[in-house]
C-alpha cells in the first residue's frame, strides 16, 4: 500500500488506455512507414486497438476497485464510458476513412491524434483525483484542438482550432482555478478525501465560488449554454467526423468528469450547503438546473432557424447537453443513470447523424447545407430510413432510442419533484421537433437538384451507419440491457474500493 | 293478425328496396308501379285486418320484433332503471285509425301517381315510387311504433323520404331548397322532440308509450305549476309544431308544395303533418297531464288556424291556397286536442285526410290538364273539360267547408262544439276560420273551374285518365261517407270513432302479459279483456266528469251546428258573389284596403322576416355559448344580432385568426427567439469568452447579492 | 395461434411493411396488392376479437404479458376490452380500406406510401391494444411520423405547412401528457412500493386529490389535443384538407378516437375525483366544440374542410357523452366514436373520389353530380343521413345515448348539445344539396365516371356498418357494457344503479323474468318500473318472438298513492 | 508602523488579481498571442493558488498539481502555436476580431 511504483493490478487495469495508447504509437510508426498508397490501413490498426481495448474492458466489467494510490477507479461507471468512448473512437475512425481520401489529410496522424482523445476521455473516465482528471482532460483537449484544425488548408477548420484553443484553455483555466480553491479547501485533490473533508466542516463562500469554478469549466466542456459559444462554431469549422466525435466523445468524458467531481467529490453539497438564494438553500444542482434550462432553450431557439445541418446538429447538441443535465440535477440514482443512458443513445444517434453528413461529403459538394440532403431517400432509400431514425431520435419519438433515454431524464426530474424543468424539458422537446422533422422534410420530400454528384457508399461508412442506425433502433424498441446496464453503472458511482486479493 | 303487423311497414319497405335497388337500372314503368301499388295494397289489406282486429277487442297489442338498444343502467327520478329501446309495435285503435289512413289514402294516392308521373323519365319514375313507398313504410313505423324511439325512426324517416320528395327535382334550385327548409325546419322541431323524449325518460324511466301513459296516469295533473309533465310535453309539442307546421314553426309547409303533387297530398296534407296530432293523440294521458301546455296548443292551433286561413284568401297559387288550407285544418285539430276533444282530434285528421288528398289530388288533375300550370288567375272554365275532377273537387270543398252531411261538417262541428264548452274566445277564433275556409275554398273553385275566360293552356285542357280519376272517385266517395262514423249523439249517431278510440286515449293503467306467438290464448284472456272494457267504460265515465264540456246541453249543440252550417253556407255564398257573379269586387277591396291585401298576400311578411327570425331561431340556443366563445378566444365581444352565416363566417376567420394565430405566434415568437440567439453568436472568441464570464458573475451576483 | 393473437394482429402490418421493402419500387401493381392482401390479412385476423369475445370475463381478454423492461415496470402487456376490440375491428376494417381507397389516386413514391400506411396501422393498433402505460405512449407517438409523412409527401395544398403542424400540435400534447404519465408512475410507486405502468393497478390506486387534479390536466392536454376538443382543434382542419384521402379517412375514423380512448381508459378510472371535479370544464368545451364546430362548417366552401369541422363538432359530442360519467351517456360516447369513423371515415372516402376526378374540393365548382353519379349520391347520402343522426343508422343511436346520459345529469347540456344535430342537418344537407343538387351544368363534371367495382366495395362495408348498428347495436352496445360498467363503477358508482342482475360484462340480463321460452304469464306492475314493455332475453341471437298485450287494469277506485309534486327535472346525485 | 507577515491569503489574494488580469487581457486584446499570454497568466494564478494552499496545508500535492499544470501548458502552448501558425499562413494576421468566419 505504501509502496512507490506501480503493481501488478494497475497494469492490469490500465491494459485498455495502454493498449489505445500502443496503438496510437503505431499508428505514429505506420505514418512514417507506410507509403501512401498503403496508409489506409491505418485504420485498421486504429480499429484493432479500440477493439481489442473494449474486449478487455468486457472482460473486467464486473471490477469494482481502484487503483494507483487511490487515483484511479475501475468500476462500472468508469467501464461503461471506456466502452462508450472506444466506440465513439471506432465509429470515427470508420466514418473518417473516405472523408480523409477526399479532404487529403495524412490518417496515421489523425487516427493517433483519435486514439490519444480516447485515451484521454478513458482517463477521464476513471479518474478519482483532480490532477488525475486534469491529466485526462488535457490530453484530450489538446488532440481535439489538432484535430478540429486538422484540415490545414481548409480555413473554416483552421477558425474552429483556434476558437477551440483559446477558449478552451480560458474554460481549463477557469476550470483549474476552481480546483485550486477545491483543494485549498479541503487539502486533497482525491475526490473521496474532498469529501470527507467538506462533510466534516463548513462550507462559505469559497467553497460556492469554487463550485461555480467548476460548473463554468466542466459546463464549457459538455457545452451548456452559458459556456456554449464555441460549439456551434468548432462543430461547424471542424472536419465532420471529428465534429461527431468531439460532439460524442468529448461531451461524454467531461459528463463523466462532472459526474466524478460532483458525486464523488461534492455529493453533500447537491441540493443545499453552499449558501442560500431568496431564502432558498443552494447546492450545485441550481447551478446546474439554470445550465440545462439555458442549453436546452437557447440550444433549440438557435437550431430553428439553421440552414446548416452542422450547425444546426451542433446547437441541437447543445440542447441535449440541457437534456442530460436534467439528470444531474435530479441527482438521484435513477437521474444519474438516466444521464449515462441518455448518453449512450445519443452517441448513437449524434454519431450516425453526423455520419449521414460525412457520406454527403462528395468532390465538390460539402454536403453540410440542408439543401444538399434534398432526395436523399430516392438516391439511397436505406440511408434516408437511418437519417430518418436518427432525426427522430434526437427529436425523442418512439420507437427510437432516443424516446426513453428522454423518458428516463423526465422521469428523473419528476421523480425529484422538478417539475418545472421538467415541463420546460418537454417543450423544449416538442419545440426541437420542427427543426429535426425540417431535416427529415428535405430527406424524404423535397427533390433533389438536378445535376448533383451521386452519393457513393464505402463499406466502412455502412458498417458504420448500420451500427449507428440499429443501435438507435435496438435501444428504443428493447433497452432493456441498456437499462440495467446505466443503473448498475450508476449504482457503482463511489462504491469501488482500494483491490485486494493476487492483482495487488 | 297482430303478429303479422310488422308486416304493414315492411311490404312498403320491400317495395321501395326493390324499386330503389334494381328498378331504377332495370324496371321499366309498369313493373315500378306494379311493385309500388301491389305492396301498398297488402298494407292495406293487413291493415284492414288490424282495425277489425281492434274494433273486435279494445286492447293495446304491443309487438316484439327484436332488441334494439338493450338495457344500459341509468338513474331517473323513478331511481334505478335502463335506459332500453326494442323494435316494439303498438296496435290499438288509434294506431289502427291511423294505419288505415296511411295505407288507403296512400294506395290510391300511388294509384293515381301512377299515371301522373308518366312523363317522367324511367330512372326518375322509380326513384319516385322508391320515395314514395319509403315514406309509406316509415309513416306505418310512425304509427305503429310502440315506443318513442321506434317511432322516432319513423318520424325521422318521413322527414327525410318529405325532403326528398319536396326535392324530387332536384335540379331546380326553388325545390331543393324548400326540401332543405323542411328538413331543416323539422329538426328545429325534432330538437324539442328530442329533448322531450329524453326528459320523458329521465321522469318516467321508459320510453314505451303505454308505460308512459300508466305511469304519468298517476302523476297528480299540473294545473297550478309548470312542473316537469309541462316541460316534457312543451317539448314534445314542439316537435309536433315542426311536424304539423304550426307556429312558429309552419313555414315549410308553403314551400314544400315544390314537390309533385300526389307528394303534396300524400305527405304534406294527409298524413305526415298530422303526426304531430298523432303523438299530442297517443300520448293523451301524458298532455291532459298537463292542461298549461293544453291551452298553449289550444291557442297555437286556434291562432295558426285563423291566419293559415286568412293568407289563403288571397293567395293565387292552387297548391299554395290548399297548403295554407292545410295549416289551417292542422290548427283546428290542435285546437281540437288543446282543448281536450282528444277524439275529435283524431277523427278530424281522418275526414281531413280524405278531403284534403282529394282536394289536392285534384288539384293535380288540374294541373295535369293545364300542362303544369298552377296560378289561379290563368285557369277558368275547366268544369266543362273536367267534369270528374269539377264534381269531386266540389265534394271535398263542401266537406272542407263544413257543408252537411259531408264529412268535414262532423268533424269540424265537433271541434267547434267542444271548444265552445271550453273557450269562447277560442270558439270564435275557430268559428272564422271556418268561414275563411269556406270562401277561400270557392274562391278556388270559382277560379278554377267557373268563369268566362279559356284557359291559356296550349292544348285544350282535357280530363285526366282513369288511373287518375278513379283515386279521386273513390277518395270523394270516402269523403261523403267516412263522417258518419263519428255522428254525434245529438243527431242521434253513436260517436262511434270516440267510442272506438276511448282504449287508446283514456287513462289506463297498464297490466301486460305475455303470449308465445301462434299459441292460443292462455286462460284467463277473455276474462281480462272483458275487465278491460269494464274497466274502459268506468273511465270514459271519469273522462266525462273531467270534461263536463262534452255533455253540452242538446239544444246548445244544435244551435252551434247550425251555425257552423251557416257559418259555412255564408263563405261559399261570398265567394259566389265576389269571384263568379261580381270578379271586380276582389280588385276594389284589394284596393280599398291595400295595406290587409298586401299583408296577407305576403302572408303577414312572415315568410319574408321569418326567414332570417328562422335563422335566428336555429342559433339562438347557440348563440349565447358563442358569444362566451368570442371573449374567451381573443377578448371581443361581437354586435349582436349578425345574420348566422356572418356568424359562422367569422367564426372561420376567429378560428384562422384568433385559435390559430395563438399557435402561430408560439411560432413566430420562437423564430424570433432564434434570430435573437443567432445574433448573439457573433463569431467572435473575445465576446463568447466575455458570455463565460458573464455566465460566471451572474452566478456570482445572484448569490452574493440576493441571499 | 388464439394466445399470441394480439401480437399477431399488432405486427402484420408491420411485417407486411418490411415486405414491402422488398418489393421493387417499380412493379407498384405488385406493391398495391401486397399492401391490400396484408391489410386484409390484418382485417381477417383481428375477427376472432369479435367472434371470441368473451362477455363474462372481466378481465382483459386475449391478454399477452412479456418482459419488456423488467428494471423500471414497464411490460410488454396487451390486452382488450369490449370497447378496444371494437376500435381494434374499426383499425383493421379502415386500413384495409384506406389501402384499397388509394389505388388509383398514389401514383408517386407508391412503395413508401404503403410502408407508412402499414405502419401507420401498427401504431394505431398498438395504442388500443397496450395495456402498459408506457408502451400506449410509445405507440402513441409512432402513429405521428407515417401520418406525418402522408400529409408532407401525398398530401395537398399547404401540406407541408399541415403536416408539421399536426405533428408538433399533437406532440406538444403528447409530451406534456408523458409527465402526467410519470407522475402517475412515482405516485403508484410511492404508494404501492412497485413500479408499474400496468394501468389495471394504476387503476386500482388512490390517489390525493391534489395530484390527481394535475395529472389530470397533463392527461387532458395530450388526449384533448388528439380528439380534438375545442380550443386546440386547429390543426384538424389543416390536416384532414390537405392530407391524402386515406390519410383523411384514418385521422377522422380512428386517430382521433384515440384521444377519447386515452380518456376512457386512462383518465377516467384512474383520476375518478379530479375527472368528476373537471366535469363542468370538460363538457363546457364540448358543447362550444359542438356549436362551434358546426357553425364554422357552415361556412366553409371546401368539401373536405367542412368535413372537417363535422369532425369537431361530433367529437364534441362524443366527449360531452362521456363526460356525463352515466353508463347511459358512456356507452353513447363509446359507440358514437365508431359510428364516427363509420360516418366521417366514409365522407371523407366521398370527398376523396371526386377530388380523384376533378382535383379540386371548391364545393363551388360541383353542383347536380347526382345526375352523373347517382350511386355515388345514394352512397353520399346514406352517409350524411349517418352522420346527421337519422334514426335506424348508427349516428342516431350514439347521439341518442349520448344525449340521454347527458340529460340526466344536466338537461340544459343535453338541449344545448341537442343543437348540435340540427345544425348537423343544416351544414351536411346544404353541402348535399349544393354538390349533389341543381343543374349539372359544367362538362367537366357531366363526365364524371359513377362509382367503379372497386370503390362499391370500399364503401360496402361502411353502409353495411351503418344500417347494422342503426337497427340492431345491441351486439356492439354489449361489448362495451363491460367497459362502461368498469369505468362508472370506478368514476361515478353513483350513476350505476344497483340493478339486480346486471353483472359487470354478463350481457343485459336486466329483469329477465318472464323471457323464457314457453308460457310464462308474468305481471308486471307499475312499480317495477324498468320495463313495462316487452323484455329481451339474455341471449341476443335468438329473440323469442312473443307477443305483450297491454291493457288497462287496477281499478281506478283505488287510486295509487301519488307522488309528490314533481320538481322540474333536476340531477340526481350523481356528481 | 507594524509589519504584517505574508500569509497564504496574501498570495491568494494575489493569484486572485492575477487572474483576473488574465481573464481581462482574454476579452481585451486583439492580437492572438498576447490573448493566449493571458490565458497563461491565468493559469499562473492557479500555479500560484495550488502552492500557496500547498503550503498552508504542509503536503506537497498542490505543487505536484502545479507542476502538472506547468507541464501541460507547455505542450498546450506548443499546440497553440502550431495552430496559430497555420491561422497566421492562411489569412496572415492575428488579429482575433480576424476570427470572424464562422458565426450565427
Amino acid at each position: 500500500m505504501t509502496a512507490i511504483g506501480f503493481s501488478r493490478g494497475d497494469l492490469y487495469y490500465l491494459l485498455p488506455e495502454l493498449i489505445v495508447c500502443t496503438g496510437a504509437l503505431l499508428l505514429l510508426l505506420a505514418d512514417v512507414a507506410l507509403s501512401q498508397q498503403r496508409q489506409a490501413r491505418a485504420a485498421w490498426v486504429a480499429i484493432l486497438s479500440l477493439g481489442a481495448a473494449a474486449t478487455l474492458l468486457a472482460v473486467m466489467s464486473a471490477s469494482e476497485t481502484t487503483i494507483a494510490r487511490g487515483t484511479f477507479a475501475v468500476d462500472g461507471f468508469a467501464i461503461f464510458f471506456k466502452l462508450l468512448f472506444v466506440m465513439s473512437a471506432a465509429v470515427t475512425v470508420l466514418l473518417s476513412h473516405r472523408y480523409l481520401t477526399i479532404e487529403g489529410g495524412r490518417p496515421g496522424e489523425y487516427y493517433f491524434l483519435v486514439l490519444c482523445a480516447t485515451a484521454g476521455m478513458m482517463i477521464m473516465a476513471s479518474g478519482i483525483d483532480l490532477i488525475v482528471l486534469f491529466i485526462g482532460l488535457e490530453t484530450m483537449a489538446v488532440c481535439f484542438y489538432i484535430l478540429a484544425g486538422f484540415l490545414k488548408p481548409n480555413r473554416r477548420s483552421n477558425e474552429a482550432a483556434v476558437k477551440y484553443f483559446l477558449l478552451g484553455a480560458f474554460s481549463l483555466a477557469l476550470l483549474l482555478y476552481g480546483m485550486s480553491l477545491l483543494y485549498g479547501l479541503t487539502g486533497s485533490t482525491a475526490l473521496r478525501a474532498i469529501a470527507t473533508a467538506l462533510a466534516s466542516g463548513s462550507s462559505g463562500r469559497l467553497l460556492a465560488v469554487a463550485v461555480m469554478l467548476l460548473v463554468a469549466g466542466l459546463g464549457f466542456k459538455i457545452a451548456a449554454a452559458p459556456f456554449h459559444m464555441w460549439a456551434p462554431d468548432v462543430y461547424e469549422g471542424a472536419p465532420t467526423p471529428i465534429t461527431a466525435f468531439l460532439s460524442v466523445g468529448s461531451k461524454a468524458a467531461a459528463f463523466a468528469m462532472l459526474l466524478r467531481i460532483f458525486f464523488e467529490g461534492l455529493p453533500a453539497f447537491h441540493l443545499d450547503g453552499l449558501g442560500s438564494v431568496f431564502g432558498q438553500p443552494l447546492g450545485w444542482a441550481s447551478f446546474f438546473y439554470v445550465l440545462s434550462v439555458l442549453s436546452m432553450t437557447i440550444g433549440n431557439l438557435a437550431a430553428l432557424t439553421q440552414t446548416n445541418v452542422k450547425r444546426m446538429l451542433a446547437y441541437s447538441s447543445i440542447a441535449q447537453a440541457g437534456y442530460m443535465l436534467i439528470g444531474i440535477v435530479a441527482g438521484t440514482p435513477r437521474g444519474v443513470s438516466a444521464a449515462l443512458l441518455y448518453l449512450v443513445v445519443y452517441a448513437f444517434m449524434q454519431l450516425g447523424a453526423f455520419g449521414v453528413i460525412v457520406l454527403m461529403r462528395r468532390e465538390g459538394v460539402a454536403g453540410d447545407e440542408l439543401r444538399d440532403l434534398a432526395g436523399l431517400s430516392s438516391r439511397q432509400p436505406a440511408i434516408g430510413i437511418a437519417m430518418l431514425l436518427f432525426m427522430l431520435s434526437l427529436g425523442g419519438i418512439p420507437p427510437t432510442a432516443g424516446f426513453m433515454g428522454k423518458v428516463w431524464l423526465f422521469a428523473s426530474a419528476i421523480e425529484a419533484g422538478y417539475f418545472g424543468l421538467a415541463v420546460i424539458a418537454v417543450l423544449n422537446s416538442a419545440l426541437s421537433l420542427y427543426y429535426y422533422v425540417r431535416v427529415v422534410v428535405y430527406v424524404w420530400v423535397r427533390r433533389e437538384e438536378p445535376g448533383t454528384p451521386p452519393i457513393v457508399l464505402s463499406r466502412a461508412m455502412i458498417v458504420a451507419l448500420a451500427f449507428a442506425a440499429a443501435g438507435t433502433l435496438a435501444l428504443g424498441v428493447y433497452p432493456r440491457i441498456l437499462f440495467e446496464l446505466a443503473q448498475a453503472s450508476a449504482a457503482s458511482l463511489g462504491r469501488a474500493e482500494p483491490m485486494l486479493g493476487w492483482l495487488r | 293478425m297482430t303478429t303479422f303487423v310488422w308486416l304493414l311497414p315492411f311490404f312498403p319497405a320491400a317495395g321501395a328496396a326493390i324499386n330503389g335497388l334494381f328498378g331504377i337500372r332495370w324496371f321499366s314503368r309498369g313493373v315500378t308501379a306494379a311493385i309500388a301499388c301491389v305492396s301498398m295494397l297488402v298494407s292495406l289489406a293487413l291493415a284492414i285486418a288490424g282495425g277489425v282486429n281492434a274494433a273486435r277487442a279494445p286492447i293495446a297489442r304491443e309487438v316484439f320484433l327484436g332488441e334494439w338498444i338493450p338495457p344500459i343502467p341509468a338513474v331517473t327520478l323513478k331511481g334505478a332503471a335502463a335506459f332500453h329501446a326494442s323494435w316494439v309495435l303498438l296496435i290499438d285503435p288509434l294506431a289502427a285509425v291511423m294505419a288505415l289512413v296511411v295505407t288507403g289514402i296512400g294506395f290510391l294516392i300511388h294509384l293515381y301517381s301512377t299515371a301522373y308521373m308518366r312523363s317522367e323519365p324511367r330512372g326518375s319514375y322509380a326513384r319516385f315510387f322508391c320515395y314514395l313507398n319509403l315514406f309509406c313504410a316509415f309513416m306505418l313505423l310512425l304509427v305503429l311504433g310502440g315506443n318513442f324511439i321506434v317511432m322516432f325512426v319513423g318520424w325521422e324517416g318521413v322527414g327525410l323520404c318529405s325532403y326528398l320528395l319536396i326535392g324530387f327535382w332536384y335540379h331546380k334550385g326553388s325545390a331543393a331548397n324548400a326540401g332543405r327548409k323542411a328538413f331543416i325546419v323539422n329538426r328545429i322541431g325534432d330538437w324539442g322532440f328530442l329533448v322531450g323524449i329524453m326528459a320523458a325518460f329521465f321522469a318516467f324511466g321508459t320510453l314505451d308509450f303505454q308505460a308512459v301513459a300508466a305511469q304519468a296516469g298517476r302523476w297528480p295533473i299540473e294545473r297550478a305549476q309548470f312542473g316537469g309533465l309541462s316541460i316534457i310535453c312543451l317539448l314534445l309539442f314542439v316537435g309536433a309544431a315542426g311536424k304539423s307546421a304550426q307556429i312558429p314553426l309552419y313555414v315549410w309547409l308553403p314551400d314544400a308544395m315544390e314537390g309533385p303533387t300526389p307528394v303534396s297530398a300524400l305527405i304534406h296534407a294527409a298524413t305526415m303533418v298530422t303526426a304531430g296530432v298523432y303523438i299530442v293523440a297517443r300520448n293523451a294521458v301524458l298532455f291532459s297531464h298537463a292542461p298549461l301546455v293544453l291551452a298553449i296548443i289550444a291557442i297555437v292551433g286556434a291562432l295558426t288556424a285563423l291566419m293559415a286561413a286568412s293568407i289563403a284568401i288571397v293567395q293565387t297559387d292552387i297548391k299554395r291556397v290548399l297548403a295554407y288550407s292545410t295549416i289551417s285544418q292542422l290548427g283546428l285539430m290542435f285546437l281540437a286536442a288543446g282543448v281536450g276533444a282528444v277524439s275529435a282530434a283524431v277523427f278530424h285528421l281522418v275526414t281531413h285526410a280524405f278531403f284534403k288528398a282529394l282536394l289536392f289530388l285534384g288539384s293535380g288533375a288540374v294541373i295535369h290538364a293545364m300542362a303544369g300550370e298552377q296560378d289561379l288567375r290563368r285557369m277558368g272554365g275547366l268544369k266543362r273539360y273536367l267534369p270528374v275532377t269539377f264534381v269531386t273537387m266540389v265534394v271535398g270543398a263542401l266537406a272542407i267547408a263544413g257543408i252537411p252531411p259531408l264529412a268535414g261538417f262532423f268533424s269540424k262541428d265537433e271541434i267547434l262544439l267542444q271548444t265552445f264548452g271550453r273557450n269562447r274566445a277560442l270558439w270564435v277564433l275557430a268559428s272564422i276560420t271556418s268561414l275563411l275556409t269556406a270562401f277561400y275554398m270557392f274562391r278556388l273553385i270559382a277560379f278554377t273551374f267557373y268563369g268566362t275566360d279559356e284557359p291559356s293552356s296550349p292544348h285544350p285542357p282535357h280530363e285526366a285518365p282513369g288511373t287518375m280519376t278513379v283515386p279521386l272517385m273513390i277518395l270523394a266517395i270516402g269523403t261523403i261517407v267516412v263522417g258518419f262514423m263519428g255522428i254525434p249523439r245529438t243527431l242521434g249517431g253513436a260517436n262511434a270513432i270516440e267510442h272506438f278510440l276511448a282504449p287508446s286515449i283514456a287513462e289506463t293503467r297498464a297490466v301486460a302479459f305475455l303470449k308465445v306467438a301462434g299459441q292460443p290464448d292462455p286462460p284467463g284472456t277473455q276474462e281480462m279483456i272483458a275487465q278491460a272494457r269494464e274497466e274502459l267504460e268506468r273511465d270514459r265515465a271519469a273522462h266525462r266528469a273531467a270534461f263536463p264540456v262534452s255533455e253540452a246541453t242538446e239544444g246548445r249543440a244544435w244551435a252551434l251546428m247550425l251555425l257552423s252550417t251557416l257559418l259555412g253556407a255564408t263563405g261559399m255564398a261570398a265567394a259566389w258573389r265576389f269571384y263568379v257573379n261580381h270578379p271586380e269586387v276582389p280588385r276594389r277591396a284589394a284596393e280599398r284596403w291595400s295595406g290587409v291585401h298586401a299583408l296577407l298576400l305576403n302572408k303577414y311578411y312572415v315568410d319574408d322576416l321569418y326567414d332570417a327570425t328562422i335563422v335566428r331561431g336555429t342559433f339562438g340556443a347557440a348563440r349565447e355559448l358563442w358569444r362566451v366563445d368570442l371573449r374567451l378566444i381573443d377578448g371581443f365581444v361581437n354586435a349582436w344580432g349578425v345574420t348566422t352565416r356572418v356568424l359562422a363566417w367569422m367564426s372561420h376567420m376567429i378560428d384562422k385568426v384568433g385559435v390559430d394565430g395563438a399557435v402561430n405566434a408560439a411560432g413566430w415568437s420562437a423564430g424570433e427567439g432564434s434570430f435573437l440567439v443567432r445574433r448573439g453568436q457573433t463569431g467572435l472568441v473575445q465576446n463568447y469568452a466575455l458570455v463565460i464570464i458573464l455566465g460566471l458573475f451572474g452566478f456570482l451576483t445572484v448569490y452574493l447579492l440576493a441571499r | 395461434m388464439m394466445a399470441h393473437l394480439l401480437t399477431l394482429i399488432l405486427f402484420t402490418p408491420l411485417a407486411g411493411a418490411g415486405l414491402l421493402l422488398c418489393v421493387p419500387r417499380a412493379q407498384e401493381q405488385a406493391i398495391r396488392w401486397t399492401a391490400a392482401i396484408v391489410a386484409t390479412l390484418g382485417f381477417l385476423l383481428s375477427l376472432p376479437l369479435w367472434f371470441r369475445y368473451d362477455f363474462t370475463a372481466t378481465g382483459w381478454q386475449f391478454a399477452e404479458r412479456a418482459e419488456w423492461i423488467p428494471s423500471i415496470g414497464a411490460w410488454y402487456y396487451l390486452g382488450v376490452d369490449g370497447y378496444s376490440a371494437l376500435l381494434i375491428l374499426l383499425t383493421t376494417l379502415i386500413g384495409a380500406i384506406a389501402v384499397l381507397c388509394s389505388w388509383a389516386g398514389i401514383t408517386e413514391r407508391v412503395k413508401e406510401y404503403y410502408v407508412s400506411l402499414l405502419i401507420l396501422q401498427t401504431g394505431l393498433l398498438g395504442a388500443f391494444m397496450a395495456v402498459d402505460f408506457l408502451l400506449f405512449f410509445l405507440f402513441w407517438e409512432v402513429m405521428l411520423v407515417p401520418m406525418y409523412f402522408l400529409i408532407g409527401i401525398w398530401g395537398g395544398g399547404r401540406r407541408l405547412y399541415s403536416a408539421i403542424k399536426f405533428f408538433l400540435y399533437t406532440l406538444v400534447g403528447s409530451v406534456v401528457m408523458l409527465l402526467g404519465i410519470l407522475a402517475l408512475y412515482f405516485h403508484g410507486h410511492s404508494v404501492t412500493g412497485a413500479y408499474t405502468f400496468d394501468v389495471t393497478e394504476l387503476q386500482q390506486l388512490t390517489i390525493p386529490f391534489a395530484l390527481q387534479k394535475w395529472i389530470f390536466l397533463a392527461l387532458f392536454f395530450g388526449f384533448a389535443i388528439k380528439v380534438p376538443m375545442f380550443p386546440f382543434h386547429t390543426w384538424l382542419p389543416d390536416a384532414h384538407t390537405d392530407a391524402p384521402t386515406a390519410g383523411s379517412v384514418i385521422l377522422a375514423a380512428i386517430m382521433l378516437k384515440m384521444g377519447t380512448y386515452g380518456f376512457v381508459r386512462f383518465s377516467l378510472p384512474i383520476l375518478p375525483d379530479a375527472s368528476r371535479y373537471f366535469v363542468p370544464l370538460v363538457a363546457a368545451l364540448a358543447i362550444v366544440g359542438i356549436v362551434y364546430g358546426a357553425l364554422v362548417a357552415l361556412a366553409q366552401t371546401d368539401w373536405k374542410r367542412l368535413v372537417a369541422y363535422s369532425s369537431v363538432s361530433h367529437m364534441g359530442m362524443v366527449m360531452l357523452g362521456m363526460f356525463a360519467l352515466t353508463p347511459v351517456g358512456l356507452t353513447g360516447g363509446l359507440l358514437q366514436q365508431i359510428n364516427h369513423g363509420i360516418s366521417t371515415g366514409a365522407l371523407f372516402l366521398i370527398v376523396g373520389i371526386v377530388y380523384e376526378r376533378r382535383h379540386t374540393r371548391e364545393i363551388a365548382e360541383y353542383g347536380g353530380l347526382s345526375k352523373a353519379m347517382p350511386v355515388f349520391a345514394a352512397v353520399f347520402l346514406i352517409m350524411t343521413l349517418s352522420s346527421i343522426g337519422l334514426p335506424a343508422l348508427n349516428g342516431f343511436i350514439g347521439e341518442l345515448l349520448i344525449l340521454q346520459g347527458v340529460y340526466i345529469v344536466h338537461p340544459i347540456w343535453a338541449g344545448v348539445g341537442a343543437v348540435g344535430i340540427v345544425l348537423g342537418a343544416a351544414y351536411m344537407l346544404w353541402l348535399f344539396q349544393r354538390t349533389m343538387f341543381g343543374t349539372l351544368d359544367r362538362p367537366e363534371n357531366a363526365s364524371m365516371a359513377d362509382l367503379g367495382a372497386r370503390e362499391i366495395v370500399t364503401f360496402a362495408p361502411l353502409i353495411a356498418l351503418a344500417v347494422w348498428i342503426g337497427i340492431y347495436p345491441a351486439p356492439f352496445i354489449r361489448r362495451l357494457e363491460g367497459t362502461v360498467t368498469r369505468v362508472t363503477a370506478r368514476v361515478n358508482p353513483a350513476a350505476q344503479p344497483a340493478v339486480a342482475g346486471v353483472p359487470a360484462a354478463a350481457g343485459p340480463a336486466l329483469n329477465d323474468t318472464g323471457a323464457g321460452t314457453g308460457f310464462n304469464p308474468t305481471l308486471v306492475t307499475c312499480d317495477s318500473a324498468p320495463a313495462a314493455g316487452p323484455k329481451p332475453s339474455a341471449t341476443p341471437s335468438a329473440p323469442p318472438d312473443f307477443v305483450t298485450i297491454a291493457s288497462c287494469a287496477d281499478s281506478p277506485s283505488k287510486p295509487a298513492p301519488k307522488p309528490a309534486p314533481k320538481a322540474p327535472p333536476k340531477k340526481p346525485g350523481g356528481r | 508602523m507594524h509589519l504584517y507577515p505574508i500569509t497564504a491569503y496574501h498570495y491568494l489574494v494575489l493569484a486572485a488579481a492575477l487572474f483576473a488580469l488574465g481573464a481581462t487581457g482574454v476579452m481585451l486584446r486583439r492580437n492572438i498571442i498576447i490573448l493566449f499570454m493571458s490565458i497563461e497568466l491565468m493559469l499562473n494564478a492557479v500555479n500560484l493558488n495550488l502552492v500557496a494552499f500547498s503550503r498552508l496545508n504542509g503536503h506537497v500535492v498542490g505543487q505536484v498539481f502545479a507542476l502538472f499544470i506547468v507541464a501541460v501548458a507547455a505542450a498546450e502552448a506548443v499546440v497553440g502555436l502550431g495552430i496559430l501558425l497555420a491561422f497566421y499562413r492562411n489569412k496572415e494576421t492575428l488579429n482575433i476580431d480576424e476570427v470572424n468566419l464562422l458565426r450565427g
